[in-house]
């Protein structure tokens, strides 16, 4: 008997499984899929469409320079809805700058979620109020921020998860590896979503990582992780309601890797040609999330003609509205650059702001 | 640790610092108090827990108010800092500590992408509360990667404040003024000067200096010297055996370096016509750069002689043996001083 | 990815660029000339692969010289430019690509705590000849993070030289003199001149300009303007702009920061008298209060006004919309350059 | 059928087991260890009882200001002493702060070794002459260079591996999960060594990590993970040295941890006490890793007095050389500060040297 005999060295749980599925999660199509409520399934089934609807959307506004660049997540949008709608009212989402669409499923008005995407300096929504982090863009750097939000919660004794949104190429970052072992540790009301669509901008899944799969990665934190087919909207939907519930529960933070690909380019300025097949792309347009749902739907009764139009029509009158309430540029206000650096602007940026509205009142005579 | 706030003691209501106070203790008064007055406040880092930081900065917090409101991290600055950002959304109000200044460079990103922009990003919703004290600067024969300098590093990223006490009494105030200000700020510590001691006490508090106001710890008519936390005492001394030279010096404390408080400076200078900024970290592109740049600017008509800087030399931070010869000392001071041209005066 | 560098296909001997070249085929055919030179350059980084990187400077480096030496990494700044020191260490000669100015912020502590400083802590023994490219600065209409200027965070870190060219010559001839050296150099380009043209071809080869030489882009009587990288210019343009004013204005391009010709900037000051630092990065505590300070110390008496800086306001970059607001333009230099107190010249 | 279930999507292996073993790998009092040659045995015996009186000689040093400071390795010999002796003479060594045993166990001089620790301002011994890298102090950072290092060898074709060790709380940065998962994306040969000690300064495993061991991180990288007794020098020597084959094999990097206890404090500044309790540390003093192989020696009857005489004698030769040799303080010359911040000094670097060389000199002539 020495002291490694003792539970004193190694005093955590390995209560459960240590690794994850080695199959990824699906309920569609399954015969599992019958207990799912009709009423989730339509749901899932008209955010799909309007979700997909609005991808193409933003899109198009990129070419007619309403907005700055536009990642799209077509391909995606089982993921991005499913992340949405499994938060409560008072959870928080961190999204990464892909998920614009994840951020209006959650509620927040379309064109202020696209506020920074439209060229102008801030996030449009408020965060506080609308309970959706800045869309972050330096990778993963956001993940640590939710780790926080959702430990200083749960230190207040107040019943609010966080759910933190990352790609296979941001899984690479240290931030990823430090958030998930802050999460642990701490057993933070935090779920993990990484969107492993294949790509990071032009690099492939297998130059990213050796893993098994990212869920695997939970192993080393000593949390669990699910592997889910990311097209599948219900299974992505259910996987990541019951993580946000055990969050809730006090049972510690879940790693949830879904499964899926980006059908489109990085961004509207990328050329994915020049490093992926076209082949690839048809095969997963065959795995389609919203083809999924339809075939679902469809099998089950549950959509006809009549809620097909509607929906469709939803969707047109979203992107109409879009287009329409973009289509004159903003007008920002030179001014406000120095508004909000600080609290109170130092004597420089006073200095500076009073150099600005001189040079524009001269700008404005001549 | 324990799940909530409240299985914390309560806050211990008498303070800890005795008169005479070391900095180190008026540091861990202002925590104390800080804790008390709010909520909020949390503290957060390595070691600072049961430890009570490699400094001592911290201790007895964890005793005092539980590890929920001073908690050990793991072992990750990117991550502590991070965390705090995500905890100042929630609401609470973090400190952070740095374990010492070359262990924040790996939450460089964290600091300038985030900590920095987080109020401007969201039009003023989001401001970030967040206070990071890094123990700073040499003497103290540290070895590799002990006793850096970062100050230039932070005062050229818009939206921190950068803050640096050099008196004890400064430590408290500061500290306290930083911890309850909306905005982030890079609390600096001159480490040398954690054991220093003053005449202060709790018992008698003062006004809290507000964040961004130089003091001129001492008038002189020759010339000014101009400087901040460690180097304010070596200044001081200089001031004092420039007596001996016929030299009577003046000793501007800048307090902060961001804001910088150019009215308080530029008058000061204005009346010498003499100025030399003294500071410790690397001069290259130091701190001293932009005094001395703008305070020209400014004063450029009123100067005798060029603005001169002593600081230390660009190299990396020596090894204890050799330090002396990097630091500015009174010699270094009194040479440039020397040099401000006198006999054109 | 192919187990050894002997399976890659032979080098490709012919350039790329074509008279008129831009600054993008110059910087590509410098990578190309210095992977067919020397077999220890490989070049890593995001997307620098298949891609060719997201602005191409790397393409066709994959495709003509293998993935072995021209390598598309995981995502990770700092895991890059840390398995770039260990390749050093080896022996090999990494050219890292950082994607954008605020993602290298990742590798802050690598740069800082090894890059800069691994000669120095070994006695020489272990110089680490790595170059990291960061395309850098605005002007594109770059979203959120994508036009930082970060120069002044390097610049204050000896051990790191800091080279920017304003030229498609320039960043042909600098960039192989940064790869050739046997110290670590960040290479800082302009990302808003990677398409800017010139009558350069790599058939024609110039003499590489030893890094840390200024040169005197327009001579001029009245004043000088100081600037590098992305303002060189804007700098002349306000230069020709001036003429109308009768101001007959000299513009120097510093071409490297760090190490920073003083004797040339110095010797061009004190003949006119007078100077404007040009840069786009906040002016607080940026390369413009180096260049200020330092002048002013060596050329005070042949100064009739003080150094100006003409610099970004101190601000978080702006958005696309605004961007012209914050950068240094015509303008606003030439009002600086009428602040120059001419009637006591 | 789905492009799920194609292949493609998870281009990985999973061949062999995923999980790590539960128990600590130990040879050292059970029957396997009767295969071990005496030579190893002995050799291992006397690199530890060196070892143990050369940290106890190096922190009387810090007491008599000979060294700045002295972070010990006691009760960790066996982890340092194995980490050296697993490498072929071509190998490279990455030692963290702490690692200065290790460091002379590979060869190096010790009062070179020691030449950081002693205030002076460079690594003392020639990294590329010794194949040892600069000892760390910025936790893990030195994992990148280990993985580049290794890499670029497989590169040039060169058969070289490289050993890079961590503490527990070094795992906890970033740059241990960067340099993972680097080294599996390019299978580089590389081992990582890391050594569980309990604490990071005062911080115990548990605020650290929740993971099952640290050997389990390595399912999330794809790599091999191996648990060991680090107290067991043979153990960790076998582990080791199997890792550093498989590597110099062309098949990839290994994650080992070591279970260990650090016996004495952080450094010779640190008061222990503060955060530990007696008992913890009495237990792992019933687990020594000198004892352990005293303990097989004298069963296997290869340990006379003799034998224990002779190397008792040997390590206090090498203190006493080491006291003799540290007596005296390093003389440094101020004048070389400038000399290997660059190749050529800048103009500003002369500048500053000219004005130190004035200010010595005025310094001698008062
Ligand atoms: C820290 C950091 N480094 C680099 C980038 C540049 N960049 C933007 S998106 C991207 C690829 C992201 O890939 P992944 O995480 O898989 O997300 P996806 O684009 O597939 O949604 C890169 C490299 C960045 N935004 N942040
Ligand atoms: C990046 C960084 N952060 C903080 C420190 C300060 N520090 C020195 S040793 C130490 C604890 C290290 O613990 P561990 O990795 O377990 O190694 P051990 O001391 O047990 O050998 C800390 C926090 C450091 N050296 N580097
Ligand atoms: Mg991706
Ligand atoms: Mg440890």
């Amino acid at each position: 008997m020495t002291v490694l005999d003792t539970p004193a060295w190694r005093p955590r749980t390995e209560a459960g499984p240590l690794l994850p599925d080695a199959a990824p999660f699906r309920l569609l199509g399954t015969p599992e899929a019958a207990r799912l409520a009709p009423a989730l399934l339509t749901e899932l089934y008209g955010q799909l469409v309007r979700g997909r609807r609005f991808n193409r959307q933003a899109t198009a506004l990129t070419k007619q320079g309403r907005l700055a660049v536009y990642p799209s997540s077509t391909g995606q949008e089982a993921c991005e809805i499913a992340a949405a709608l499994a938060l409560g009212p008072r959870d928080w989402l961190f999204p990464s700058y892909r998920d614009t669409l994840a951020v209006v499923a959650r509620g927040v008005d379309p064109v202020e979620a696209l506020t920074l995407l439209r060229g102008d300096w801030h996030t449009g929504y408020d965060p506080r109020e609308t309970r959706v982090a800045p869309l972050s863009t330096p990778l993963a750097t956001q993940l640590p921020h939710a780790v926080g939000l959702a430990h200083a919660a749960r230190l207040s004794g107040d019943d609010v998860a966080a759910l933190a949104m990352v790609g296979d190429g941001g899984t690479s970052e240290g931030d990823f590896h430090e958030a998930l072992n802050f999460a642990a540790v701490w057993q933070a009301p935090v779920v993990f979503l990484v969107q492993n669509n294949g790509f990071a901008i032009s690099v492939p899944l297998a130059k990213q990582s050796a893993a098994p799969s990212f869920a695997h990665k939970a192993v080393g934190y000593g949390m669990p992780g699910r592997l889910v087919d990311g097209n599948d909207a219900a299974a992505v939907h259910q996987v990541l309601t019951e993580a946000v519930d055990r969050a809730r529960a006090g049972r510690g933070p879940t790693l949830v890797e879904a499964v899926t690909y980006r059908i489109d380019a990085h961004t509207n300025a990328d050329d994915a040609t020049r490093y992926r097949d076209d082949d690839e792309v048809a095969a997963w347009r065959a795995h389609d999330p919203v083809d999924l749902m339809e075939r679902e739907l469809t099998g089950r009764g549950l959509l006809d003609d009549a809620l097909r139009q509607r929906t469709a029509d939803e969707a047109e009158a979203l992107a109409a509205a879009l287009r329409e309430r973009m289509h004159d540029e903003p007008r920002l206000d030179p001014m406000e650059l120095f508004a909000h650096v600080y609290a109170e602007p130092t004597q420089q940026l006073r200095d500076q702001e009073a150099m600005l509205r001189a040079e524009l009142e001269a700008e404005q005579q001549s | 640790m324990s799940p909530s706030s409240s299985t914390a003691p309560a806050p211990a209501a008498a303070p800890v610092a005795q008169k005479p106070a070391t900095m180190a203790q008026a540091l861990n008064q202002a925590l104390r108090d800080a804790l008390v007055a709010d909520p909020a406040v949390h503290v957060l880092g390595e070691d600072v827990g049961t430890l009570g930081g490699v400094f001592r900065i911290t201790d007895g917090l964890a005793r005092d108010f539980g590890d929920d409101r001073c908690t050990d991290t793991p072992l990750a600055e990117a991550g502590i800092l991070g965390t705090a950002v995500g905890m100042a959304m929630y609401g609470l109000r973090p400190v952070v500590e740095m374990q010492f200044d070359a262990f924040a460079y790996p939450s460089f990103e964290q600091l300038v992408s985030h900590v920095s922009r987080m109020r401007n990003r969201t039009r003023g919703a989001l401001p970030l509360p967040i206070t990071i004290r890094i123990p700073y600067g040499g003497g103290i024969g540290g070895v590799e990667h002990h006793s850096d300098s970062s100050e230039a590093y932070y005062l050229h990223t818009p939206g921190l404040h950068v803050v640096t006490p050099a008196t004890v009494e400064d430590a408290y105030g500061l500290l306290r003024a930083s911890i309850a200000s909306d905005d982030p700020v890079v609390f600096l510590e001159p480490k040398r000067l954690y054991w220093s001691k003053a005449d202060w006490s709790p018992q008698e508090p003062r006004e809290v200096p507000p964040i961004g106001r130089a003091v001129v710890r001492r008038s002189g008519r020759s010339a000014t010297l101009i400087t901040y936390g460690p180097s304010l005492p070596v200044c001081l001394e200089a001031a004092e055996a420039a007596k001996e030279e016929g030299w009577d010096l003046g000793v501007v404390d800048l307090r902060s370096l961001v804001p910088f408080d150019e009215e308080t400076v530029a008058a000061v200078v204005r009346g010498t016509g003499r100025a030399v900024v003294v500071h410790e970290s690397a001069g290259f592109g130091g701190a001293g750069a932009e005094i001395a740049a703008r305070i020209t600017e400014r004063c450029f008509h009123h100067l005798q002689a060029p603005v001169l800087r002593v600081a230390g030399f660009d190299i990396p931070y020596p090894p204890p043996m050799l330090e002396r010869h990097h630091l500015p000392g009174v010699d270094r001071i009194l040479d440039a001083v020397g040099r401000l041209q006198w006999e054109e005066g």
